[in-house]
């Protein structure tokens, strides 16, 4: 499902209100029929949310930033994250503190998530800003690895994504006066 | 990938990384002992060196100092995490928030309230703190440290996402510390007359365990606000 | 006008002028290291009136000598690094510092220590022992701001400015806290200037002296050496100086 | 030597406690601070040689990656 519309037309703050970080004015937000201003321990099992903000600590290094989040997130951080992290194209930079790394860089140790869960349903914020025409193609594949596995994925982008997702959703959102 | 959730890990993970950034900047261990020296040796400036009179006021500077101390380092505790949106993937993470708050402010505490506690014999060599209240004063500040960060998180928590949030918080915080300053130096003061003070350290503690409880629910919806 | 000094401005020029100097100083402090601690404690005659507690001079004096000297050498080379925009100099401050905070704090513990048999208390606030406090803090503020900055160019500037500001307060605050002894004399009777020294305790305090400015200026050196690498760490002639090991 | 015996010495008069903190304080410090710097010396040196293996690994996976 992709979120269109034009800047400012508030398709952020309508992913942070599905994510459960802002309050909606009226209306609640449903995950499997429960609202989540509820049930949110439950919701947040199987939610992915990767915002405008990395999430990514500048003082400590990809590693430790991927490995503190398996670990807040109830997964195994023993694994061996060098492949993941050659994968995604941080080949040399895994042991830098991330404040010496580029913005797309820094983007990418976020997006090393998407590999690292089993989170049903994934709502990603711009996720292909700073990221080259390899990191576009190599994310698009691990969406449709994630779709065909019975997830799902609420996303904003500008890119055109029509030709490699068949069955895509669009809501655009224009502005209210 | 399968998720088994155990709160232990998730209290370890929280309280080793934010140890570990601050043993990365040093600044973060250093600054609230020095601010806590420098307040320390205004007074006797202030107010002259006379030993007697320093000896008298000592349990009220040392407590006011440290108060003060505790509240410079509490502005840092969730801006870092707020600005670079790890605080985002803590309230999406599959753990309750209370407890990553409860992880974080005790690592707060070993941060900035520890070294107060084990520089204060010390520093009290300044002030001229007679011996007899010396052991009071440390036993309060163990128990009134992690008091002061507690209540003080709630108040990081309420402004961390303010641009001029430092003050407001001052503002916010320290009339919720004054029940803890009052016990506190009744029980130095009892001390020093060598009379028995463990009816105001009992009410300290049970001030604490409220707080270890109370306070992170507090926090965890503060921080939410916060955030959206 | 400084055209002797322009040479060492390239940075491995520098790192092999404190290579060169360093065996020097190391060799005039051990020497006078130990030639001064064991004068001073073994062979220089007791004080009649304070008997042996007042050995702890020989080394709380070179102590907040040091302190003061390595201030305001850290400040020339402040100067030096603002006036004529000489990075090396800038580095000097940065390598300074914490030497010239650990002497005072050594000159604090001694003065401590010597206090405490002659006036029962571990801390006087007696006029030279509050401006060694102070002096400590303006050392440690130095450091504070250089770790605070991430740009560590931008750090080593303004740890420059903060130098010269505390160099130029240094006086100022000796001054008042004199003042403020003298207005509280009543309360307490400190007299702890040293009376006339005989040669006796004389020349021990000089070679003491002598081997705490040798030893302040091999750590320097040390200092010096790892903040000129730090900066250059990316320079080839660091990374084959590294290699040759 | 102004001591007749070494007891005497560490006794230093009755003040051998103060006389001893000092001096002992004052070389703890001084050696705290020279091995303090000699270790930076080490560090920055290990980390220049990280940093070469860095740049190693970086090459190597261009390679693999060139073929």
């Amino acid at each position: 499902m992709q979120l269109a519309g034009p800047n400012g037309a508030g398709k952020t703050s309508l992913l942070r209100i599905i994510a459960g970080f802002a309050m909606a004015d009226e209306g609640d937000v449903l995950f499997q029929e429960r609202s989540i201003t509820k049930y949110y321990d439950e919701y947040a099992q199987e939610l992915l949310f990767i915002g405008h903000k990395t999430g990514v600590n500048t003082q400590l290094t990809a590693l430790e930033n991927v490995a503190f989040w398996l670990k807040i997130n109830g997964y195994d951080s023993k694994q061996d994250l060098y492949p993941i992290l050659a994968k995604i194209g941080l080949v040399g930079l895994e042991d830098v503190p991330v404040r010496m790394l580029s913005a797309g860089q820094q983007r990418r140790v976020a997006l090393v998530r998407l590999w690292l869960n089993s989170a049903k349903l994934w709502i990603l914020d711009e996720p292909f800003t700073a990221l080259d025409k390899s990191g576009v193609a190599f994310l698009q594949e691990r969406f449709v690895e994630h779709l065909n596995a019975g997830g799902a994925i609420l996303l904003t982008t500008h890119q055109d994504l029509t030709t490699h997702f068949s069955d895509l959703q669009t809501v655009t959102l224009e502005y209210r006066h | 990938m399968v998720k088994q959730h155990s709160y232990w890990q998730l209290f370890t993970a929280v309280f080793s990384k934010d140890l570990k950034l601050a043993f990365r900047q040093r600044a973060e261990i250093v600054n609230p002992i020095l601010f806590f020296l420098i307040v320390i040796t205004l007074f006797p400036l202030a107010i002259g060196p006379e030993p007697g009179l320093l000896a008298r006021m000592a349990p009220g500077i040392i407590w006011v100092a440290a108060l003060l101390s505790t509240m410079l380092g509490l502005d840092k505790l969730f801006r870092d995490d707020y600005h670079d949106g790890t605080l985002e993937q803590l309230i999406a993470s599959s753990y309750p928030l209370p407890l990553t708050v409860l992880a974080k402010v005790a690592a707060h505490w070993v941060i900035t309230g520890l070294p107060l506690v084990l520089m204060t014999p010390v520093f009290a060599l300044l002030l001229n703190l007679e011996s007899s209240a010396l052991l009071a004063t440390v036993l309060t500040l163990l128990l009134g440290t992690p008091l002061l960060s507690f209540i003080g998180a709630i108040g990081a928590g309420l402004t961390v996402g303010l641009q001029k949030g430092g003050i407001l918080m001052s503002l916010l915080v320290l009339p919720l510390y004054i029940p803890v300053l009052i016990f506190a130096t009744s029980a130095i003061d009892t001390s020093s007359m060598e009379l028995a003070y463990s009816g105001q350290l009992a009410i300290l503690g049970a001030m604490l365990i409220v707080a270890i409880i109370a306070a992170p629910i507090a926090i965890s919806s503060a921080l939410k606000v916060s955030v959206s | 006008m400084w055209k002797w000094l322009h040479p060492y401005a390239k940075a491995d020029r520098a790192y092999q002028l404190c290579n060169t100097l360093l065996p020097y100083f190391a060799v005039v402090t051990v020497v006078c290291m130990i030639v001064g601690w064991v004068w001073g404690l073994a062979y220089a005659p007791a004080d009649y009136q304070q008997k042996d507690s007042y050995r702890i001079i020989f080394i709380h004096v070179p102590s907040a000598i040091l302190s003061m000297g390595a201030y305001s050498s850290m400040a020339i080379a402040a100067v030096i690094a603002l006036v004529w925009q000489l990075r090396n100099a800038e580095l000097a401050v940065i390598a300074i510092a914490p030497v010239g905070a650990c002497v005072t704090a050594i000159a604090l513990i001694t003065g401590a220590a010597w206090g405490k048999p002659m006036w029962g208390a571990w801390w006087v606030w007696d006029a030279r022992l509050t401006s060694e406090l102070i002096l400590l803090f303006l050392y440690l503020g130095v450091l504070s701001l250089y770790h605070a900055f991430e740009d560590k160019k931008a750090a080593g500037r303004a740890a420059c400015i903060l130098a010269i500001v505390g160099v130029i307060n240094l006086p100022i605050i000796h001054f008042s806290v004199e003042w403020w002894n003298t207005l509280h004399q009543g309360a307490t009777i400190t007299k702890f200037d040293t009376k006339a020294i005989d040669p006796s305790m004389f020349w021990p305090l000089m070679v003491n002296i002598v081997a705490f400015a040798g030893f302040v200026g091999v750590v320097t050196l040390i200092r010096l050496k790892n903040e000129i690498l730090q900066r250059e760490k990316h320079r080839p002639w660091v990374r084959d100086m590294v290699e040759r090991g | 030597m102004q001591f007749d015996s070494f007891a005497d010495f560490i006794a230093m008069g009755g003040y051998g406690f103060y006389v001893w903190l000092s001096f002992g304080s004052c070389a703890l410090i001084l050696l705290g601070i020279l091995f303090s710097s000699l270790n930076d010396t080490k560090r920055i040196f290990s980390s220049v040689k990280q940093q070469a293996q860095r740049e190693e690994r970086i090459k190597k996976a261009k390679q693999e990656a060139g073929q």
